[in-house]
């Protein structure tokens, strides 16, 4: 056999899923249809007094004792065997980070490239390493049937191999607050030779440098670019708009300019925009990093 | 009316009339365990109702993407508070809080359980703990948000009131406990003359079995509970990684009761199909021992294997291989219950009832739902469908279609004895139909979306998920229907129904040999049993 | 009160007690030595044995029937099921 | 059917001993979070425990051995029918209580003085162990201290119901249930004194 081929997880997985659902089946068509004909059979109606008073019969009694053992441990096995194939990362896999955050994905590549969607090359084993920032969440692609939680302060990892090229869900699987459903994105999986492309693309234009900021952090987990309002307010048409804010509980009325900018990333929780939870993290980062986002949604209209 | 259903009241005997309190004094001070079982099904049946409008509610946000109804903070305190509700204030309680005290003591042939007032003690601090929870929801930062697994990190930093939710459930559990060792001593101890441990009826050894994972698996989530409150108040640090705790030790520490709990929920539900189905194919249960068995193995067994809720969590892989295998174990014993009651039917005489029809569906409905466990059990499946609507699936199949479908069944079964007037059996089936065929549209295919990959606690999701989760909605307002056809017949036939008397089910069991409704005492004469629960020939019935 | 009651001299409990102090100094002077690792070990079986003295005399266990010894029984190891049994992943993670 | 109602002793006790099952198992789940945590800070809890005064430590436990003693011995005390004495005795125990708790209180206090309090700024700066290790000192001993005070009082009770007679030669089991829930406590306590106070 080809030493570098190896079992996708998907190939690995729906068999189980086959095995199990088959053998289930099976065993709830047979006990429903007992029930029913025994129901027929000796309704009152045709029986009008039971003809046994069996109370009990060993036999009977070890054989569907007997029986199900076996089968479920073959179930067991099975689900082991075939669990130890997501535990495996294959030899030579491409590791790329993943941290989740309240509500978003960024994924770094080796070369320090970090995107919020999981670009892989099509046919290489990819190793995703869990990072989380905060609560637990889930790393969940339900197309090559891998899930594992991303738990603060624990190295958890998953891998999975791609087929065919294409854009496939990921989803946080962890429930972890307001915005658990939202945080969703997709692995886009590329020919080889466009993914290397991409991989080595330049970060961003400098004009773009903010945004990237915005997705880096997660930002955009809470914040759209246009002016829906998800966990926190739209960006777009953010510069000068003036809005009503709760600063330790007293209401006020204010212009965003650059000092509210700046006191909102730094100090989110020191004035709330009314309406809004008071769910946003204090985000410490670098002055000109600030500068970047504070030019960009000064832009933004 | 009124002046009907006064009469009604007054001619309505034994323990009904029998007291030296008026008005709400003789029932919420009385420690006659019927009176109790009557608060406890009253108490649990209200907030059961809350818990339905809740799952109603959660139906109709996810008819469609998007915000239908809610927004996302809103959906993800009603699906806290409908688990909690539903959990801790309706399943776990409610049946041994409300058959188990109506008929277990007269089950044994005891006049009351061994600690009255221990017993009226645990009702009163499951309302406390009630309220508690219920208070939770309207002060502080907003209903708890949680889930109702509770899970660190989260729950020990979101700003909502989970402090006091937690504390209202620590109360319910020291509820829980109190009757748990109250069930155990009574059944040790007052078992009438001649009643051995192998002519106890199934339903009160279930209860028995349940009672003791009661006593040494509460106290584990009430010191969990305690100190999620610490980690949130004191900052004590322990499952918080940044101070040096574990988040997964919660984990363990949660699912260690929790699991367990989940028999504590089916294992009186199972014991009431046993004890419904031999009487209603008159016919001995086929397989006593065997059942005693199982119920006493799922409690056994049924605490070893908390750790196949944490399979993905990044717990080792050994205990992955352990947990499973352990999980699968499990499903012996039930498969050997189901078995056995499909048995006892064979060359019975059956009568489908409605108290059989809710039977039956049971034994349907849960071999879905277990059967379905079985996929989340073996490790390699359960990694796809864990924390999707394939889960939820599987615990409203156990849990409503198991315990909800049985509790149904013993309200049909059982209710009529203790008011002496019944309900009407047509529109009884109408409401059977309709529930089931309800249940099955709704949970079938939120099975399906588990399995398309649809995470659970979604407020939103993708537009491929739309057309299931329509057809789920639908199904739930069906469910609900039917749900109301049967309540209100049960409860208008309870009130000014047909008369109920003797034993018209013809049940060998003490509790059809005592007056309708029983006496205070429950007993005119102290019974000597001379026969098996199950022993029709032996006690006379036709 | 119709069932026997034992009852347990002054004496017999005063001799536990110094048992009891005896072990106890046993328990601080072993964890002074130098025994690495079994330490541990060797404070938890004394503590055992101080537990089971305290079981078996001061709350009268061993004057009482088969049952709630048998159940006694039961709670440990449910606990020590519930211990172990997590040692399957702190052990092995 | 009316007999007198009938007192079941054994059922009673049978119900105490149940209920003392729970206490050991909500213990029982502090015990488990210790030991996993001992298995993953070793240095961090021995270096915890040494900062315990183990001098207090073994005084509160030579306190509540005694404690234990003289419930027990009150038990004895009221079948032979010597309820006086069984009152001393109790009188004895609840002193031992409060002996207990005014240790614990100096201790606690100290600890707390040197900064030493769960999120306390001094923990958040050492190694994440030692935070381990105290919180679960201060929960355990709380809970722990906790139960002295119900015991405690349960047992004051019981003395004022064996003071009027209500508690006698012939009805003791309120007083053998509350011996046994103070046993209890002293039992926790076996345990927890060498795993913390002495796991150098
Ligand atoms: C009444 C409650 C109840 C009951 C009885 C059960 C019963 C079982 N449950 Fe379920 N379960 C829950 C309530 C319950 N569960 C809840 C509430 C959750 C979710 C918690 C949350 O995360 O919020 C859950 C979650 C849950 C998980 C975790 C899923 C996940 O999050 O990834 C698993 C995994 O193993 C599981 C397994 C099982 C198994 C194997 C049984 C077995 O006991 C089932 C045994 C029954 C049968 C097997 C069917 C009957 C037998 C036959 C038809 C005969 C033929 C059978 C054989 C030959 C085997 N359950
Ligand atoms: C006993 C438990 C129970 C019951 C009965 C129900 C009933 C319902 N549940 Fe569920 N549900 C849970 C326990 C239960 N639920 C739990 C634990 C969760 C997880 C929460 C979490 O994630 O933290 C959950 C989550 C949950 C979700 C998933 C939320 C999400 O993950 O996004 C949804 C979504 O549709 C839902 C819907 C419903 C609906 C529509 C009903 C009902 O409204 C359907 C109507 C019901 C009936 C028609 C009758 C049922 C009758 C009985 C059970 C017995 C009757 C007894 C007496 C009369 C005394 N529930
Ligand atoms: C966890 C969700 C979340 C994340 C992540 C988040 N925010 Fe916010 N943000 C909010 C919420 C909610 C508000 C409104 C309440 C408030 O003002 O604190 C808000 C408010 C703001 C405001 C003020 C908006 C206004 O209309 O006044 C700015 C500016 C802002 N965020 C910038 C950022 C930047 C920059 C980042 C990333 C570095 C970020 N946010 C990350 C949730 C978030
Ligand atoms: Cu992140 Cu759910
Ligand atoms: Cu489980």
């Amino acid at each position: 056999m080809d030493p570098t081929r190896f079992i996708s997880t998907t190939e690995a997985i729906d068999p189980v899923f086959m095995f199990l659902f088959g053998a289930c089946l099976v065993l709830l068509l047979g006990i429903t249809a007992a029930m029913l004909f025994f129901v027929w059979r000796y309704h009152r109606s045709r029986a009008p007094q039971p003809t046994s008073q069996v109370e009990s019969s060993l036999r009977l009694e070890i054989i569907w004792t007997v029986l199900p053992t076996v089968l479920v441990l073959a179930m067991f096995w099975y689900g082991w065997k075939e669990y130890l194939v997501l535990r495996t990362v294959p030899k030579g896999a491409m590791q790329v980070t993943a941290t989740a955050r309240m509500w978003s994905w960024s994924f770094a590549y080796a070369n320090g490239k970090v995107s919020p969607k999981l670009y892989v090359p099509v046919g290489t084993p990819v190793k995703v390493n869990l990072v989380s920032q905060d609560v637990i969440h889930g790393f969940f692609l339900p197309a090559f049937r891998v899930k594992r939680d991303v738990v603060p302060g624990m190295a958890n990892y998953a891998w999975f191999v791609a087929p065919k090229p294409g854009s496939y869900d990921l989803f946080c699987s962890s429930y972890c607050g307001t915005g658990h459903s939202g945080m969703t994105t997709t692995v886009e999986v590329l020919p080889e030779a466009e993914f290397a492309i991409w991989l080595d693309s330049e970060a961003k234009k400098t004009e773009e440098a903010g945004k990237a900021l915005l997705e880096k952090y997660g930002c955009l987990g809470c914040h759209s670019l246009d002016d829906t309002t998800k966990v926190g307010p739209g960006f777009k048409g953010i510069w000068g708009r003036s809005e009503t804010v709760a600063s330790n509980g007293t209401e006020r009325t204010i212009t965003v300019d650059e000092t509210y900018l700046r006191r909102s990333i730094l100090e989110p929780n020191a004035d709330v925009v009314k309406g809004a939870p008071p769910v946003m993290p204090s985000f410490t980062l670098k002055e000109d990093e600030i500068k970047a986002i504070v030019d960009y949604l000064k832009v933004l209209k | 009316m009124a002046a009907s259903e006064l009469d009604t009241r007054v001619r309505r005997g034994g323990f009904w009339s029998d007291t030296n309190r008026t008005g709400i004094a003789s029932w919420i001070f009385s420690t006659d365990h019927k009176r109790i079982g009557l608060l406890y099904f009253y108490s649990t049946f209200g907030f059961f109702l809350v818990g339905v409008l809740l799952g109603l509610l959660l139906r109709i946000e996810l008819m469609a993407p998007g915000r239908t109804i809610m927004g996302p903070q809103t959906y993800n305190a009603l699906f806290t508070v409908h688990g909690v509700v539903m959990i801790f204030l309706f399943i776990i309680p409610g049946f041994q809080g409300s058959f188990g005290n109506l008929v277990m003591p007269i089950q044994i042939g005891a006049r009351d359980v061994s600690f009255p007032r221990l017993n009226l003690f645990s009702w009163w601090i499951y309302m406390i703990g009630a309220v508690i929870v219920l208070t939770s929801l309207f002060t502080g930062g907003g209903p708890p948000d949680t889930g109702w697994t509770f899970y660190v990190p989260f729950s020990a930093r979101t700003g909502t009131n989970v402090s006091l939710a937690v504390l209202g459930v620590f109360i319910i559990g020291f509820s829980s406990i109190l009757t748990g060792l109250n069930f155990v001593t009574t059944i040790h101890r007052l078992r009438a003359a001649g009643m051995g441990w192998m002519r106890v009826p199934l339903f009160t050894w279930s209860l028995y079995a349940t009672a003791w994972i009661q006593i040494l698996a509460t106290p584990i989530l009430a010191i969990t509970l305690v100190l999620v409150a610490a980690e949130r108040m004191l900052g004590t640090g322990l499952f918080d990684p940044v101070q040096g705790g574990d988040p997964i030790m919660f984990q363990h520490l949660f699912w260690i009761y929790s699991h367990p709990a989940v028999y504590i929920m089916i294992l009186p539900a199972m014991g009431v199909i046993s004890d419904i189905i031999p009487v209603f194919s008159r016919k001995p249960i086929f397989g006593y021992k065997m059942i005693v068995f199982s119920t006493l193995a799922i409690a056994a067994a049924g605490s070893l294997v908390w750790g196949h809720h944490m399979f993905t969590s990044g717990m080792s892989d050994t205990a992955v291989l352990v947990f499973s295998f352990l999980t699968f174990i499990v499903a012996i014993p039930s498969a050997i219950k189901v078995f056995n009651w499909v048995t006892t039917l064979y060359k019975g005489s059956i009568s489908l009832e409605a108290p059989m029809l809710f039977a039956l569906s049971f034994i349907l409905l849960f071999s879905i739902g277990g059967l379905s466990g079985l996929i989340l059990g073996a490790a390699a499946t359960d990694v796809h469908v864990h924390d999707t609507h394939f889960v939820v699936g599987h615990f409203h199949y156990v849990m409503f279609g198991g315990t909800g479908f049985a509790f149904f069944a013993a309200m049909h079964y059982w209710l009529p004895k203790f008011y002496g007037r019944r309900y009407a059996e047509k529109p009884a089936l109408v409401g059977w139909a309709l529930m089931f065929t309800g249940f099955n549209l709704m949970y079938f295919t939120m099975q399906v979306l588990g399995m398309k990959g649809m995470p659970r606690r979604y407020y939103d999701y993708l537009p491929e998920f739309a057309t299931l989760n329509l057809v789920a909605t639908v199904g739930s307002w069906i469910l609900v229907t039917g749900l109301i056809i049967m309540l209100v017949n049960l409860f208008r036939g309870l009130w000014w129904g047909e008369p109920f008397a003797g034993n018209p089910w013809g049940g060998a069991t003490l509790e059809w040999s005592t007056p309708t409704p029983p006496p205070t005492e429950n007993f005119v004469e102290e019974p000597v049993v001379t026969h098996g629960p199950y022993d029709y020939k032996g006690s006379g019935i036709p | 009160m119709s069932e026997e009651q034992h009852i347990i001299s002054y004496r017999k409990l005063a001799f536990v007690w110094v048992a009891l102090l005896a072990l106890t100094a046993l328990t601080v002077g072993v964890t002074r030595v130098e025994l690495g690792a079994y330490k541990v070990l060797a404070a938890l079986a004394i503590a055992c044995v101080k537990g089971g003295l305290v079981i078996a005399v001061f709350m009268h266990m061993k004057y009482e029937g088969r049952l709630l010894r048998w159940l006694l029984f039961l709670t440990l190891v449910t606990l020590a099921i519930f211990i172990g049994f997590t040692f399957f992943d702190v052990l092995y993670r | 059917m009316s007999h007198p109602p009938h007192k079941d002793y054994d059922g009673a006790k049978l119900g105490m001993w149940l209920f003392l099952f729970t206490e050991l198992l909500l213990f029982g789940g502090m015990f488990l979070l210790y030991a996993v945590y001992l298995k993953r800070y070793p240095h961090e809890f021995a270096a915890g425990g040494k900062q315990l005064n183990w001098i207090m430590g073994s005084a509160n436990t030579v306190i509540l051995l005694t404690s234990s003693l003289c419930v027990a011995m009150s038990v004895t005390a009221i079948q032979r029918d010597e309820p006086r004495r069984a009152v001393a005795l109790v009188a004895g125990t609840i002193i031992c209580a409060a002996g207990f708790m005014t240790v614990k209180y100096f201790e606690w206090s100290a600890k707390i003085g040197h900064g030493i309090y769960p999120g306390s700024a001094h923990l958040k700066a050492g190694a994440p162990g030692e935070s381990v290790f105290f919180s679960l000192y201060y929960m355990t001993t709380g809970i722990h201290g906790l139960h002295v005070l119900i015991g405690g009082a349960l047992l004051g009770w019981i003395a004022s119901r064996v003071n009027t007679g209500t508690v006698n030669a012939r009805e003791f089991i309120l007083l053998e249930n509350g011996a046994l829930y103070w046993h209890l406590v002293d039992l926790i306590w076996i345990f927890i004194f060498p795993l913390y106070y002495l796991v150098l």
